[in-house]
């Protein structure tokens, strides 16, 4: 029953805020805060491993079906605290940027969504959630109005529904495949048909993808988490892409975590590597070159769903020895999802105090936000993987589980896991680059207006303070929380393999200074050669190619259309040409029946006689002459 | 039987005592109007349980020597309940947006009539009572085609009765070569051609299909639908959108279902072009509308598209098709009609009548706009929308069938949907008109309470398509 | 060929009766006039009696009047011949009718000319 | 008494109008009289006539036969009341009865005085006299004396509007459908050279023996009888002279000739056709198939020629034209559903054709126009007239409910059951066709602006006579049982083989 009521505090928290007049009450905080409550003693038995299992009694084909294991928990908690957080940075930061209320509301129309997706126990009810999440988080990508905005929410609403719609045909073939539709935590599926189910994981696999900003369907993500208030892409970036990333998860549930994939979904774990390897590479490199920090963090976000995807490829390649990348990739999410939101959260503090996100225009800000700038300070030690901050733990795990595969894996993998070390270093530059551009280095002669900064610096200190605690304690989070999930999906030994590892072993801690230092070098570099501003040409770029071929369709499609339509208008021509012409003779036989047999001049009567006995003649002749 | 009988004559009976009341008494008529569409409707849902619940309610006679039966069984009673039920909706709409319109009597006369001529093709137990009132409905109809009287009207009116009677036709042909075939005209007793095979029976499939498929409106029979948009709203919303195309589908559901029979249609090398063609249509249909500015025609262009996602169901020829036709016909209509609902609100509030324009109604109209921008959600397939259902349906019947690029094709439809209608949605919402008017006052809650009371309805059936469930199990138990 | 003239020869009226309804027919066809045209359906109608009258016609028959003591049994066939003079009477009122008409046009035309009555088309009032 | 009269009965429905019409001129000056009188006259008949329709319904067996003063078949002139006979009988009485009530209502406008009235109904009692004698006679050359009287009154019915365009399309009718006579009587007298017989049975019986010795002389006989009763019948390309005769007529004038003259013609051919020539003799000259073809160009042709009419008037003759062409078409397909398809949409067209022209005529009479486009907005000030002529058209363009449609349906059923596909194509685009010219008067009629003008119904009479047609027309379509019935035995009987 609770796992019904989480979604539905939300949306009484929207009833509340409707009929609100005036007086100062954070409802969202309330409703986020209540959720957080609710997640906590509710779920409680969840984390004794204890699935709960909730269905929606309705007549009909499909009920909708709730379900929570310490997946979904974690999930649920983590938006429980986000949320929470940002609902107190948001009043104080959306005085400036306008229309509160209608932020909120979407907010909070959003947070049941996203609650439901996480505790969805079907695929509809998932599906269904998903599809409300598009829509009400697409109205903070529009808040702004502006035109950018705009064209960031086509981006946004088109990929989204792109996704929902891959989503529901992956349904229907997983309806095919099996012949009961899976329940969300009940393990592997056993397919009848094994094809059509290949299918639905692909589709499937398409449909999260895009949600989570998988390459080469993230085009949408740097547009609508750059646009949106600074609260709304911390929750985007935060959170919004992270369902993506459980239904991944969700998808190798299906497949089967801790087991090594037979059939036609064998491809699945190398793939999802592969593709991870990816999105990691192309998010940091094309972070490098930007120059608003808006959309430099957006990069990263692309490049940091690249890990986490990265981990559960790995996860599903190793089967059974998989845990590592199954916990590392929670763990990240996790963590990811603390430290993006702080970013956006600092970043936003700077925007709303400067009017400007233009890395290149900012600088010597400290001075003016001593406390923003040190919880930047932090997020940005934890993004980069800083021993002591929350981002080393999961990435640590994260290498663990890829050097183990690459230990006597095939060469994609050895060469994946170079590439691991070398994002770790784009990550460090881009954001020494950006530390250093807005809080440090020349003051900028930009305008900075006073505001009431206390609760928006509350928020970012709860970030960051979570972050420090994780940091320093990497184990609690990995042994009482990412770990049963992982057993919960299936890896059996995944808290065993937990145990045996050491987060501050001396190597990672090692390696990890040693990517900040080349990071730091990196970027020094950089500043001096001037490479952060050379941009790749629009046609190599995927937005590029897109266009170009969304062009060409286009003109194929005129040229059709015109074809269609000039044979159409002969059509018509020819007809009514043909129309006129008979008109025109049936006109003549009727009105002057006149004609001519020799020199013999026939009118009237005389042209009627005439065809009679023509007539006449003919059938005679016709049987006299031709037919015997 | 009483019941049966006075859901299909009502209409009629409304018209004629609507005809004889005068022009100027507009309360009053419309009084009448809604009485005899709610007893319809209430009627017509009265038969409907009964069908669902496996009587048989049946009227039947003989008519010009030949035998005539009004004998619904689960799948008329489902459209009868359709058009029945967003009749009475249309009705109150059509009191606002008529206002103050001239010639109303005329209007409200034949459209009830229309309703009878619907649901007698809805309800008609054999070949020879859908053919009857199939034509009737053309001419019902007909009036209120050229209702606006302007030149473009009379041309669409004429465009209109061109198409339909040569329709009409090709099915008179392929009625008779059915009866001089199998001998057989009534639905009830299992399909009629069954048990015959042979060459000729793709022609004959194909004469129906091309009969039925006038009205609805497969390319490239569909011309006459977008240019009958010159319509008044309500009519370009019940008539063009549901009743009468929906009449063309049926139309083709009972060719597939009870003249041939899914095993026959099976056996027919037709097979193989059927879905394709549906699914043509609906690509080229929404492509089509995605070039059209004016936004009747666009929403017409989408209904040329929508109404073969029903015909492709159809095709599949197997029960989670026939699921997924019954549930989108369901579906379908309730957001159609709002659809159009909303852009004759638009039209008649603010004057803009073509999609470039509408930016800024958003803000002027805002739960008019909403209505639209759900509405569209579902055109496209999301989910908290009833036609998701519809959709899934017929992808899994496609996929079932083998056919897995039909189902791609029905996605490919719902971006281009997406394509179709998000920007202009967008627009409406974050532009700035320079136009002023509001959403107040008695004609327009007039219009507006049908519009959202039908997106409700739509949000309900989507969060819980067990409520309709019973009604298209009926209909699939009985031909599968 | 001589049998064909034998035929024709031994079958004259039949023959008689064919040339007359060609000269009725080319009449009808070419004269403008009316009065002409009429007399043209007169020799047509004529041909026609004149092959009825000369079916009934049996070569060396008497004339079919029974008095009781009249030795003769060939007769010729009468029928024809009373038929016809319900084919003169309809001819005659068929023309007499016809000449009316003309006498009408006349009137109003003031031509008995067909074409020329053509070309006035139809402006000439009541 | 009453047995006498029953015996008598069917010479006395051919005996009565004939006689009627030669007392009338005596009563010309008695305006109201002679109007009563004819009435009676066609009450009378109706009844007789629904009495013999009866007999022969109910009594199964053989046709009543009448020999008319009591001399037996081959030398006396029959009656022959079989399902045929009885079928066109009711015909002419159902449509000639409320053609008379419309001429009662208002003559003056288009006849004249008391004594052209007088001479008008003379001329039509005379022509359903001649009429019903076509639908009785068993004997060819009374079908000649007949047609000639036929086509006698029918020119003076044209001619009766006093107008020059009138006359002149009187002489070229008479001109056309004298040459007409002559060649059926050629024709005859073929028929009669090589059988010696003139009592269709008789007649038949020698055909069926010595036809092949002669064959060209019976072809002879078909080509005059096909050419000699199209002429007179309208058949494609014969139909010249008809638009300018029927637009012309008087308007109960043009709707009896459209709707039961040429009917008339066409009872004739097919008696003589089926019952003297023969289903055999058909085949064997494949006379059938040259119905079936000149039926299908007929249809066609008729129909886009009254598309490219814009007077009513002319438009509806030339849709005879194409009705006609249905018809041929049914008697060619050689079989019961197609014949009897034929019969009843001749019945029908009979009916349906004298609304359309009652009711132009009347639209005419009250507006003074001829042409379709003046017409705007008459729906609303004549509504019995419109929605007469409404139901006729949705009756004639084959919608179900009407008349019209049943006839189409056999028709089809016949088309199907010969075999080919194109006579079902064109019947059905000919309905097509008739929508696109009829629908366009309708929605003229009743979706245009009416001009300010003072256009009222026609008075009680003509009203009952519309009403009365368009009741037929439904009747006919919702219940033609009986009548379907008799079509049907009609046709059974004439595809006897001999």
């Amino acid at each position: 029953m609770i796992l019904a009521i989480l979604p539905v505090i939300p949306l009484i928290g929207v009833l509340f805020l409707l009929f609100k007049r005036g007086r100062f009450i954070n409802i969202p905080l309330i409703t986020s805060a209540v959720v957080l409550v609710f997640g906590v003693c509710g779920l409680q038995s969840v984390f004794e491993g204890i699935p709960l299992n909730y269905t929606v009694p309705l007549p009909g084909p499909v009920a909708p079906n709730f379900h929570a294991d310490s997946l979904s928990a974690i999930f649920v908690l983590a938006a429980g605290f986000i949320w929470s957080v940002v609902s107190i940075y948001v009043p104080e930061y959306m005085e400036q940027e306008g229309r509160t209320k209608v932020f909120e509301l979407c907010s909070l129309l959003t947070l049941s969504a996203v609650l439901g997706v996480f505790l969805a126990g079907d695929l509809f009810t998932l599906l269904l959630f998903f599809e409300l999440m598009t829509v009400s988080s697409f109205f903070w990508v529009i808040h702004r109005g502006n035109k950018e905005a705009i064209r960031a929410g086509y981006f946004y609403l088109f990929y989204s529904i792109v996704g929902g719609l891959f989503l529901a045909l992956g349904i229907v073939f997983m309806g095919t495949a099996t012949d009961i539709m899976p329940i969300i935590g009940s393990g592997p599926v056993n397919p009848l048909n094994s094809k059509a189910f290949t299918w639905s994981i692909v589709l499937l696999i398409i449909g999260f993808g895009i949600k989570a900003g998988m390459v080469p369907l993230h085009l949408w993500l740097p547009h609508a988490h750059s646009v949106a208030p600074a609260p709304g892409s911390a929750l985007l970036s935060g959170l919004l892409i992270k369902v993506g990333a459980y239904g991944l998860i969700r998808v190798g549930e299906f497949a089967g975590w801790g087991t090594y994939l037979q059939g036609g979904v064998s491809w699945l774990g190398s793939g999802l590597a592969v593709l991870g390897t990816c999105t990691m590479l192309v998010g940091v490199l094309a972070a490098l070159v930007q120059s608003d920090a808006k959309r430099l963090l957006a990069y990263h976000s692309i490049s940091q769903i690249g890990y986490i995807i990265l981990g559960l490829g790995i996860g599903l390649y190793l089967g059974p020895d998989g845990g590592l990348g199954l916990i590392g990739s929670i763990y990240h999410i996790v963590n990811h999802t603390l430290f993006k939101a702080a970013l956006f959260l600092g970043v936003g503090i700077i925007y709303i105090g400067t009017n400007e996100t233009n890395l290149y225009k900012l600088g010597g800000l400290w001075r003016r936000f001593p406390l923003t700038a040190l919880f930047m300070l932090i997020a940005v030690l934890g993004i980069t993987g800083a021993p002591g901050l929350n981002g080393y733990a999961s990435k640590t795990l994260l290498h663990h589980a890829v050097s183990h595969a690459a230990e006597n894996g095939p060469q994609w993998i050895i060469w994946s896991e170079r590439l691991f070390l070398l994002v770790g270093v784009g990550t460090a530059t881009s954001f020494i680059k950006l530390y250093y551009l807005i809080f440090l280095g020349k003051p900028a002669k930009v305008k900075v207006n006073e505001n009431k900064s206390f609760g928006m610096n509350l928020a970012m200190g709860l970030l960051a303070a979570v972050m420090i605690v994780i940091g320093f304690k990497p184990e609690i989070f990995a042994s009482i929380a990412a770990a049963p999930a992982a057993q919960v999906l299936g890896m059996k030994n995944a808290a065993a393999t937990l145990e045996s590892l050491s987060f501050w072993n001396p190597s990672d801690v090692l390696s990890m200074i040693i990517t900040l230092a080349i990071g730091g070098l990196t970027c020094w570099l950089g500043f001096r050669s001037g490479a952060f501003h050379w941009h790749i040409p629009a046609w190599l770029t995927l937005e590029g190619i897109g266009k170009l071929t969304g062009m060409s369709i286009l003109f194929i499609w005129r040229r059709g259309a015109e074809w269609y339509g000039s044979i159409v208008a002969t059509a018509g021509r020819a007809s009514g040409n043909l129309r006129a012409r008979l008109f025109k003779y049936f006109r003549r036989f009727d009105k002057s029946r006149s004609g001519n047999i020799g020199k013999i001049n026939l009118t009237g009567i005389s042209a009627d006689a005439a065809l009679l006995i023509t007539v006449l003649m003919f059938l005679i002749v016709w049987y006299a002459f031709i037919v015997k | 039987m009483l019941s049966l009988v006075i859901a299909l004559f009502s209409g009629a009976v409304g018209g004629l005592v609507v005809a004889m009341i005068p022009e100027t008494k507009n309360r009053l008529r419309n009084y009448i109007v809604l009485l005899f569409a709610a007893s319809s409707a209430f009627f017509t849902w009265h038969t409907a349980l009964k069908v669902f619940a496996g009587e048989r309610v049946r009227v039947a006679g003989e008519l010009g020597g030949l035998a005539f039966s009004i004998d619904p069984d689960p799948l008329g009673a489902v459209f009868g309940l359709i058009a029945s039920t967003l009749w009475l909706f249309t009705a109150v709409y059509s009191f606002g947006y008529m206002a103050g319109k001239h010639k109303q009597r005329t209007f409200f006369t034949f459209f009830l009539m229309s309703l009878t001529m619907t649901l007698g093709v809805a309800f008609s137990g054999n070949l020879v009572a859908l053919y009857l009132f199939y034509e009737l409905l053309t001419f019902a109809t007909y009036p209120l085609v050229i209702h606006e009287r302007s030149a473009e009207a009379m041309k669409a009116g004429t465009k209109y009765i061109l198409y339909s009677l040569s329709g009409a036709g090709a099915i008179l042909i392929a009625i008779i070569f059915t009866y001089a075939w199998s001998g057989k005209l009534d639905f009830s007793s299992g399909p009629m051609l069954a048990n015959s095979l042979g060459p000729g029976l793709n022609w004959l499939l194909m004469l129906f299909i091309g009969g039925f498929g006038v009205k609805a409106a497969i390319m490239p029979l569909h011309r006459w639908l977008p240019a009958a948009m010159a319509a008044p709203t309500p009519v370009s919303a019940l008539l063009h959108a549901v009743a009468v195309v929906y009449s063309g589908v049926y139309g083709i559901l009972r060719t597939v279902y009870s003249v041939f029979g899914h095993e026959l249609i099976g056996q027919l090398e037709i097979r193989y072009i059927l879905p394709w063609t549906a699914a043509i249509t609906i690509v080229a249909g929404i492509v089509i509308a995605a070039r059209q500015d004016v936004l009747k025609r666009r929403l017409a262009y989408q209904t040329v598209s929508h109404l073969s996602y029903i015909l492709l169901g159809a095709f599949t020829l197997n029960a989670w098709g026939l699921a997924g036709a019954i549930f989108h016909m369901i579906s379908y209509s309730t957001l159609k009609i709002t659809l159009f609902f909303c852009a004759g609100i638009i039209s008649e509030q603010t004057g803009v009548i073509k999609v470039s324009k509408i930016g800024g109604i958003g803000r002027l109209l805002p739960k008019t706009m909403a209505a639209f921008s759900i509405a569209t959600m579902g055109m496209i397939g999301m989910l908290p929308l009833n036609t998701f259902w519809g959709k899934y349906y017929l992808m899994k019947g496609s996929v079932e069938a083998g056919k897995w690029p039909l189902a791609v094709v029905l996605i490919i439809s719902g971006i281009l949907n997406a394509i179709c209608f998000v920007p202009a949605i967008v627009n409406a919402f974050n532009r700035v008109s320079t136009k002023t008017c509001e959403e107040k006052g008695s004609r327009v809650s007039l219009m507006l309470a049908p519009t959202l009371a039908l997106v409700m309805i739509a949000l309900f059936i989507g969060l819980m398509p067990g409520i309709i469930w019973p009604g298209v199990e009926a209909v699939v138990n009985w031909f599968y | 060929m001589s049998e064909v003239i034998k035929k024709l020869i031994i079958n004259y009226p039949y023959f008689a009766a064919f040339i007359l309804f060609a000269i009725g027919a080319l009449t009808v066809l070419t004269r403008s006039n009316l009065f002409k045209k009429l007399i043209g359906i007169n020799i047509m109608e004529s041909a026609v009696f004149l092959m009825f009258v000369a079916a009934g016609n049996i070569r060396g028959g008497y004339v079919p009047i029974l008095n009781g003591n009249n030795p003769q049994t060939l007769f010729i066939n009468p029928l024809p011949s009373a038929l016809m003079l319900t084919g003169i009477v309809v001819s005659v009122s068929v023309t007499a009718f016809a000449l009316a008409l003309i006498l009408r046009l006349y009137r109003s035309y003031g031509t008995t000319d067909l074409r020329r009555i053509y070309k006035m088309g139809n402006e000439v009032s009541e | 008494m009453i047995s006498a009269i029953s015996t008598n009965l069917p010479v006395f429905i051919i005996i009565a109008p004939l006689f009627v019409a030669f007392v009338l001129p005596t009563l010309a000056k008695r305006k109201r009289l002679v109007e009563n009188l004819v009435l009676s006259v066609e009450v009378l008949m109706l009844l007789g006539i629904c009495y013999l329709a009866s007999i022969v319904l109910f009594r199964k067996d053989i046709p009543i036969i009448y020999q008319m003063g009591g001399w037996p078949a081959p030398w006396g002139i029959e009656l022959k009341v079989g399902s045929l006979g009885t079928f066109f009988l009711l015909t002419i009485a159902i449509v000639s009865l409320p053609v008379a009530l419309f001429a009662r209502g208002n003559l003056t406008h288009e006849v004249g005085g008391k004594e052209r009235i007088a001479r008008f109904y003379v001329l039509y009692l005379l022509l359903v006299g001649a009429l019903a004698g076509m639908a009785l006679t068993n004997d060819l050359f009374n079908v000649y004396v007949l047609v000639e009287v036929a086509t006698l009154s029918c020119c003076g019915l044209v001619s009766a509007r006093n107008h020059p365009r009138a006359a002149k399309a009187t002489f070229t009718y008479l001109i056309l459908a004298t040459l007409g006579s002559c060649l059926v009587m050629g024709g005859i007298g073929f028929i009669y050279i090589i059988t010696g017989h003139l009592n269709m049975e008789f007649a038949s019986r020698e055909l069926s023996i010595i036809w092949q010795n002669n064959p060209r002389v019976v072809w002879m006989a078909f080509s005059f009888m096909l050419v000699g009763f199209g002429v007179k019948s309208a058949l494609f390309p014969l139909h010249v002279w008809l638009p300018d005769a029927h637009s012309v007529a008087p308007s109960p004038a043009s709707a009896i000739l459209s709707g039961l003259a040429v009917k008339g013609y066409i009872i004739c051919l097919l008696k003589v056709l089926y019952n003297v020539f023969g289903q055999t003799l058909m085949q064997a000259y494949s006379v059938h198939k040259i119905l079936v073809l000149v039926g299908m160009v007929a249809i066609i042709a008729g129909s886009i020629s009254a598309l490219t009419q814009k007077e009513l008037k002319r438009r509806l003759a030339f849709s005879t034209v194409a009705q006609v062409g249905y018809i041929f078409l049914g008697f060619g397909l050689l079989n019961t559903r197609g014949l009897a398809g034929a019969l009843f949409y001749l019945a029908s067209h009979a009916v349906i054709k004298s609304t359309l022209f009652l009711s132009a005529a009347a639209m005419q009479t009250a507006t003074g126009k001829k042409e379709i486009k003046d017409l705007s907005g008459i729906g609303r000030k004549m509504p019995i007239t419109a929605a007469a002529f409404t139901v006729s058209s949705l009756g004639l363009t084959g919608i179900p409910l009407f008349s019209g449609f049943v006839g189409k349906w056999n028709l089809l059923q016949g088309s199907m059951e010969s075999g080919s596909i194109l006579p079902i194509s064109v019947i059905i685009a000919g309905s097509v066709l008739c929508g696109a010219y009829l629908f366009p008067v309708i929605r003229i009629a009743y979706f245009e602006t009416a001009p300010e003008k003072d256009w009222k119904d026609p008075n009680l009479p003509q009203k009952l006579a519309l009403i009365l047609l368009s009741a037929v027309i439904v009747v006919l379509g919702v219940v033609p049982g009986p009548f379907l019935e008799l079509a049907n035995r009609a046709a059974a009987e004439l595809l006897v083989l001999r």
